[in-house]
């Protein structure tokens, strides 16, 4: 092995020896220099890898042939050579990224670079007080040197401003370490550890040593200084600055603070989230590029610090936690500067540059949900353990604290990925080239390897390894293929998955994969009715399906919480496709996030810390903690099945989705709600708090949730905005059927589920089909495309008979269970509301076909053809079975009814051939079918008999009368149909929740603006906020501390 | 005005800090355990009297090829900046001192003397006071004398460069030589001990010296004439 | 005197501070500057200071086998001896900031280099 | 230790205190660089007093010297530069 001085003596050596290769023969000296790197990062990786290996042991390295604490030392454990690995590698791909600067400035940059990494590495490695401020001073230096490399002549300022702050941290530093060296007799860092102190001033040397290597984290609100380099820097130096120099300060933070005290975590924590959280706040009213990478960086270290600072109660898993977030921090970081070298522009707007490239589009994406903590990435499992941790101990604000900042970067991320890819591109906004995409990608795969690596330790679960992820890595390689051989894999990949799984399923799981699995192929047929290659369209769906098949298989909290995102994930890069989606998909994923993170919440109380944890455990929890899991989960699964008050997302996101992706989201994805429901209730039962029923409150929601959603539905002119509404509505019920915690409930629930995925399904995909001829989602612009579309009219009605509940369909079979169950309940007044929407729901149902289908056609769409075979063809199955599952519900549900009978213990419905018998009454679906048909017959006969009697009227012959009307919809019959009803239930129209939610965006954007004019932008302004942060910080910790 | 007042309370907080440090500072009674450690081994292990210097390049040397590389860092840098920057032309130098005819002849018969002086504080800082860094400062305040003197006349940049180049480097092959046959990277052990207390022992510690005299010049020289120089850089 | 010295240097740090940070000549914030590090520097000798011993150089004065009873620590003066360097290196850097600074727009206002911000 | 010790210390320190004080509140600025390279020269008297040789050495040559020339540089181009 060799040894780890090397780093040092190469780094150092070359920069020396540079000199003497003189100045002229730039490309030489450029290649010595990057040889040396990779001989740097060689030595890295080498001891890396034998150190996970175990193949060594941590290495001590004595200076000077003394044994500390009389010599420096330096150390290489693992930790240290990972971030000796990120260092190195990084400055390697930085010095590739910086090789026109470098070239035409000569041996002088080459050699400030390699210094630097030199100088970063000995950060690491060193034990000495004293040498790291050594190499604190070093790589200021460096950076104040290479700032100087970019092309913006405001880095001038930047670097001054920089080296102003320096001068302070170098002399809290210097005072720092002379009294801790006073103190302990020595500047050893282990053995300053090892003895105990009395000397006076001790904790007050720490202060100050600990208060300069914070300040070197960039701690907001101290950082304006460290903003403005990344802002005004070359993206290539940037990165270094990010990724190496940020971690390295970190670890040095971390090796500080352990001989320093357990008594120093909770000033580091408090720190760390005033920064983190800060810190993204700010960023969300930025529109530099890099300056929001930037605070985006600050806010990443303050994560990390605030991590540290948990590290009593992290225990074992402190490595594995910290190192996910410092790895996934630097990786991303280093990869989004990289591409940011990439675009000319320094607008967030103008990174829709990159959409025309869909590997560009790839490796932004994979830097996001790195940065957010997405699975399969190293920061998804450190966010879970740290969750873990956090609860078992005690610290939920922590927690709470931390999920915030999360969510509020996630925030300007996805806001940022979304004007990627909605955005007008920008001409010529790339100068792609074959090194700055080498370099990019070259992150991307350490992202994604480091994703393996986390998931690959010993006791994890690797989300990677699992076959529905695999197939969804699958699908991004072959993006190249066709859309139609792609469709044909896709749809055998579910089929397939689904024969491979089913056998293992109760009944209950059963109906649900049936509905999400090959239900899911059934929809993709429509696909089919797409051509090109529709480059993103099945990485995204597949990452949804693998997402839902991995949430049926989980047994473990961790599985159902990873199967979670994923499918959060995927489901909102499908959404994002849509054409007007952008704000939506956005929404959706903010929900989503937090819905997420009430569940990470709920799941780390229930289990307090112990993994892994066994989902059918939940019931084991605490009666004590038993409410507060049911709340979290709740509130977690009902954002899913958008609950009225978490429901403002799903309108827009529903409704602006493509055709074929709306029956993909609404009549599958939110039954990933329901079922996690289920599985909440089953083992957790009802649950009180404070005296109230808590099941009885999520039947309150479920009931306002059916009704209001009904109500906002009919006054929609939109016909998928109308469907997106009755969706809330319909979930609504189901929510109230599970809410009702009996058997006919679940069973109506049940029956839910199957109903709705296929009528709403049916629904979106005529409405769809429509849309894709008239161009139009508008109702009052069309009309009587009955003759025209006379496949679509035929889904349609039957959809709305079916869904409205009326006899014959399954609609009505719902209808019929749901009321035996609630004359079992106890719950009279939701029943009101839920009795009340069903006729609303009538309402808005028969906009759908009045308008659409009815009525005069409008001349635009006189040539109009049936919708593409490929859209029709899954529509006619769904009918088929609607029809089917009317005559015989027994088919599927008999076996879920005995299911639910052995949990419950009861038995009230009776299955008697073709009829079923409640205590209540008798339901013959076969008997109501025929009585319907006959009685639908005859109307009609008697129609058709009537006909001659009716009138053909031209389409304008009353309504140009007079003038032209200003606005032309107002003309169309059907334009704001329910007027009148308007008047009686407008006032529960009121946007309260979107006000609601509004005013919160609102506030916060508010406040970021508020934040950053904090930020003068003067350098002597910024030294007066570090000196105040310091004076700040000395009055609380001494009063916490000393 | 507030600004001041601000920041004078502020840095008056900081002032109660400091004054906490002080108020508690007892002086010790002994030397602290590393103290004693290189009080007691100075003539076993470097073989140098004087011991700061026993430290700098030996015990800590680690610090002090950082604290080289700063001033190498610092040089480089300093080039960088004035590179980017056309100079204008016109009168040189500091303005303050006349170069009389007195002040060169002066110079060109200190400058010789100087540079000895320097060689002889840098070859005795393992016995003496003084050493490397101190050395090579005298040495370029020799290169800053004759730049007073004589603004026009420049010293070869190469010059300077290559001493630069051949002593950092050679600093490093002998921290490394250390590694390789003695104790560790930058062992002074690499070369016999000698006699405690003459001018050719405490094995490499006067090499070292020399390396880092010769450096620290040639770096303090570079930046001096790069921020000196008339023309472009 | 150990007292005095240490005094001393927190004056000098605390009165470079103030003045690095009211004067927005950047010229006079460097002179500032390298007032607060000669206070560090005697800070850190300060410290290394025992009453009635001598200078860490054995000699026929000091021979070896009662150094540590007569000489001062000489850790911190190994130490001040690097961070004079270190600093010096700081000091010229940023007068070439300087220097660049007032290229870019004839001033040495440091409120006038803010187009960086927010 | 001598009072004699103790009084040259003490005459030292104010000495610099004094030169640092105007250092910082004279107008002109070739006065405060002046007076800087004095708190330096003075520390390193100090530094004598302290028992540190090897650092006064140093900080005479580099912290009063040197620096103090490198200020004289850059002030003489930086007039030069504001005189174009």
């Amino acid at each position: 092995m060799v040894s780890p001085v090397l780093i040092i003596a190469i780094g150092l050596g070359t920069a020396f020896a540079l000199g003497l290769l003189g100045s002229t023969r730039k490309t030489l000296l450029f290649g010595v220099t990057l040889a040396a790197l990779a001989a740097m990062a060689t030595i890295s990786l080498i001891w890396l890898v034998a150190l996970a290996t175990g193949a060594t042991e941590t290495a001590e390295i004595h200076t000077a042939g003394v044994a500390p604490p009389f010599a420096i030392n330096l150390r290489v454990g693992i930790a240290e050579a990972a971030l000796l690995a990120t260092v190195t590698l990084t400055g390697l791909l930085a010095a590739l990224s910086l090789r026109a600067q470098l070239l035409t400035l000569g041996r002088g940059g080459m050699a400030v670079l390699l210094v630097l990494v030199m100088a970063i590495s000995g950060l690491v490695m060193t034990r000495d007080l004293f040498n790291i401020f050594v190499f604190i001073e070093l790589v200021a230096i460096a950076t104040a040197g290479l700032v100087l490399l970019s092309e913006d002549t405001r880095a001038v300022c930047a670097g001054f401003k920089f080296l102003v702050v320096s001068q302070i941290i170098a002399i809290l530093l210097l005072v720092g370490i002379i009294f801790t060296y006073h103190a302990n007799g020595s500047l050893n860092i282990d053995d300053i550890g090892a003895t105990p102190v009395a000397a006076q001033g001790a904790a007050l040397a720490m202060f100050l040593l600990l208060i300069a290597l914070v300040i070197e984290l960039k701690p907001f609100p101290a950082n304006g200084w460290a903003l403005d380099i990344y802002t005004s820097a070359h993206p290539g130096f940037s990165a270094i600055f990010s990724a190496a120099t940020g971690s390295a300060a970190l670890f040095v933070v971390d090796k500080v603070v352990a001989p320093a005290g357990a008594e120093w975590l909770p000033l580091l924590t408090g720190i760390g989230l005033l920064s983190f959280v800060g810190s993204n706040v700010v960023a969300l009213r930025q529109d530099n590029d890099r300056r929001l990478l930037g605070y985006s960086s600050v806010g990443q270290l303050g994560l990390v610090l605030a991590v540290i600072g948990q590290r009593d109660v992290l225990g074992d898993a402190y490595l594995y936690v910290a190192g996910g977030l410092v790895l996934s921090h630097a990786v991303a970081k280093a990869g989004l500067f990289w591409m940011s070298a990439i675009l000319r522009g320094r607008k967030l707007q103008d990174w829709a540059a990159i959409r025309a490239r869909a590997p560009m589009v790839l490796a932004f994406a994979t830097f996001i949900a790195m940065l957010v903590g997405l699975p399969p990435f190293p920061g998804f499992y450190a966010k879970w353990d740290l969750a873990q941790a956090l609860v078992a101990a005690g610290r939920l604000p922590v927690l709470g604290l931390i999920l915030l900042g999360v969510l509020i970067e996630a925030a300007y991320l996805f806001r940022w990925f979304g004007f990627a890819i909605k955005r007008e591109a920008p001409e010529s906004g790339l100068s792609a080239n074959m090194v700055d995409c080498g370099i990019t990608f070259a992150a991307v795969a350490g992202g994604w390897a480091l994703g393996w690596i986390w998931g690959a330790i010993p006791g994890q679960h690797n989300v990677l390894a699992t076959l529905p992820v695999l197939a969804v890595v699958a699908f991004i390689a072959l993006e190249p293929l066709p859309a139609k051989l792609k469709n044909v894999l896709a749809i055998a990949a579910l089929l397939g998955w689904f024969a491979l799984v089913y056998g293992d399923y109760d009944p209950m799981r059963l109906i649900f994969a049936v509905v999400m699995i090959p239900g899911g192929a059934v929809i993709l047929l429509a696909s089919f009715s797409e051509t090109g290659r529709r480059i993103g369209f099945y990485p995204s769906a597949m990452a949804m399906y693998a997402g839902l098949a991995l949430l049926l298989e989980a047994n473990t909290f961790f599985e159902f919480f990873a199967a979670w995102e994923v499918m959060t994930l995927g489901s909102y890069f499908l959404i994002l496709r849509g054409r007007m989606s952008e704000p939506h998909a956005l929404s959706y994923m903010l929900f989503s996030l937090g819905g997420a993170f009430a569940l990470l919440a709920g799941f780390a109380l229930a289990s307090g810390g112990v993994q892994p944890f066994a989902l059918d455990q939940l019931g084991t929890v605490t009666a004590e903690l038993a409410p507060w899991v049911f709340v979290l989960l709740a509130i977690g699964f009902m954002t899913k099945t958008a609950a009225m008050g978490l429901h403002i997302w799903l309108p827009g996101a529903h409704a602006e989705a493509e055709t074929d992706v709306s029956p993909m989201v609404s009549g599958i994805l939110l039954k990933a709600g329901l079922f996690g429901l289920f599985v909440m209730l089953m083992q957790l039962g009802r649950q009180s708090l404070w005296g109230v029923d808590l099941t009885v409150v999520l039947a309150w929601i479920g009931a306002i949730s059916a009704f209001l959603g009904a109500v906002l539905s009919i006054f929609q002119e939109d016909a998928k905005r109308l469907l997106a509404y009755s969706s809330i509505s319909q979930m609504g019920y189901a929510l109230f059927g599970v809410a009702l915690m009996n058997h006919l409930g679940w069973l109506l629930a049940m029956m839910f589920v199957i109903n709705h995925y296929v009528y709403k399904s049916m629904l979106f995909l005529a409405v769809g089909g429509v849309y894709k001829r008239t161009h139009t989602k508008l109702m009052y612009q069309m009309g009587g495309l009955i003759t025209l579309m006379p496949f679509t009219f035929v889904s349609v009605l039957v959809g709305i008979i079916a869904m409205s509940g009326v006899p014959p369909l399954s609609g009505f079979g719902g209808r019929w269970i749901f009321y035996n169950a609630i004359m079992d309940a106890d719950l009279r007044l939701p029943l009101i509301l839920i009795f009340m929407a069903g006729p609303i729901g009538f309402l808005y149902l028969f906009r759908l076909i009045h308008t659409i289908f009815l009525g005069q056609l409008k001349d635009p769409h006189r040539q109009l053809k049936e919708a593409p075979f490929w859209l029709v063809l899954p529509q006619m199955i769904f009918a088929a079975f609607l029809i089917a599952f009317a005559v015989l519900p027994g088919m599927a549900l008999q076996r879920v009814d005995g299911y639910i009978g052995s949990i419950f213990g009861d038995q009230p419905l009776i299955w008697q051939g073709r009829a079923i018998t409640s205590e209540f009454g008798y339901w013959n679906p076969v008997a109501i079918m025929v009585v319907i048909a006959v009685v639908f017959v005859a109307v009609f006969l008697i129609l058709i008999a009537k006909n001659h009697d009716a009138q053909k009227v031209k389409q304008f012959n009353i309504v140009f009368s007079a003038e032209r009307p200003y606005r032309p919809e107002t003309t169309h019959f059907a334009w704001n149909f329910f007027a009148p009803y308007r008047k009686a239930m407008g006032i529960l129209e009121t946007p309260v929740v979107t006000s609601f939610w509004g005013g919160v965006t609102d506030g916060v954007n508010g406040a970021a603006e508020f934040t950053r004019r904090f930020y003068t932008g003067n350098g002597q302004t910024y030294a007066a906020h570090v000196l105040l942060f310091v004076v700040a910080v000395y009055l609380i910790a001494m009063g916490g501390v000393a | 005005m507030i600004r001041k007042v601000v920041i004078g309370l502020m840095v008056a907080l900081l002032g109660v800090a400091f004054w906490t440090l002080t108020s508690g500072y007892v002086p010790d009674a002994e030397l602290n355990r590393t103290a004693a450690y290189y009080a007691a081994n100075a003539e076993s292990e470097v073989g140098a009297p004087n011991i700061v210097t026993g430290i700098i390049v030996t015990w800590r040397g680690l610090d002090t090829l950082g604290e080289v590389t700063v001033l190498f860092l610092t040089s480089a840098i300093i080039a960088l900046v004035l590179s980017q920057s056309k100079t204008p032309k016109g009168a040189s130098g500091a303005g303050l001192l006349p170069s009389g005819e007195l002040l060169v002849t002066g110079a060109r018969m200190l400058a010789p003397l100087i540079a000895l002086f320097g060689a002889y504080v840098i070859m005795n800082g393992h016995l003496t006071p003084g050493g490397g860094f101190q050395g090579g400062a005298i040495l370029a305040s020799g290169v800053l004398l004759s730049l007073l003197a004589e603004p026009s006349r420049r010293f070869g940049h190469t010059v300077i460069a290559r001493i630069e180049s051949f002593s950092g480097t050679f600093y490093v092959l002998v921290g490394l030589a250390g590694m390789a046959y003695a104790g560790g990277f930058l062992d002074n052990g690499i070369l016999p001990l000698g006699r405690f207390g003459t001018m050719l022992s405490a094995g490499a510690i006067p090499l070292i010296s020399i390396l880092i005299g010769l450096k620290v010049g040639a770096e303090f020289s570079s930046i001096l004439e790069s921020l000196h120089e008339t023309e472009d850089a | 005197m150990a007292q005095i010295a240490l005094a001393t240097g927190f004056v000098l740090i605390l009165a470079g501070l103030y003045g690095a940070l009211t004067n927005r000549d950047i010229l006079r914030m460097i002179v500032a500057f390298t007032i607060a590090d000669t206070g560090v520097n005697v800070v850190l000798v300060a410290v290394g200071y025992m009453p009635g011993r001598t200078a860490p150089i054995l000699d026929a004065a000091v021979p070896v086998a009662v150094a540590s009873q007569r000489i001062i620590d000489p850790v911190p003066q190994a130490l001040v001896l690097t961070a004079i360097v270190i600093g010096l290196g700081i000091t010229a850097l940023m007068l070439a900031y300087a220097y660049r600074l007032f290229r870019l727009r004839h001033s040495l206002d440091i409120s006038n280099f803010t187009e960086l911000k927010w | 230790m001598s009072t004699l010790m103790l009084g040259l210390g003490l005459v030292i320190a104010l000495a610099m205190v004094g030169a640092a004080v105007v250092a910082l509140v004279t107008r002109s600025t070739v006065t405060a660089v002046l007076a800087a390279g004095l708190v330096s020269l003075f520390a390193s008297v100090f530094f004598v007093v302290l028992a540190a040789p090897d650092v006064a050495m140093t900080e005479a040559a580099i912290g009063s010297g040197l620096t103090t020339f490198l200020f004289f540089f850059v002030m003489g181009r930086i007039r030069r530069e504001g005189e174009k």
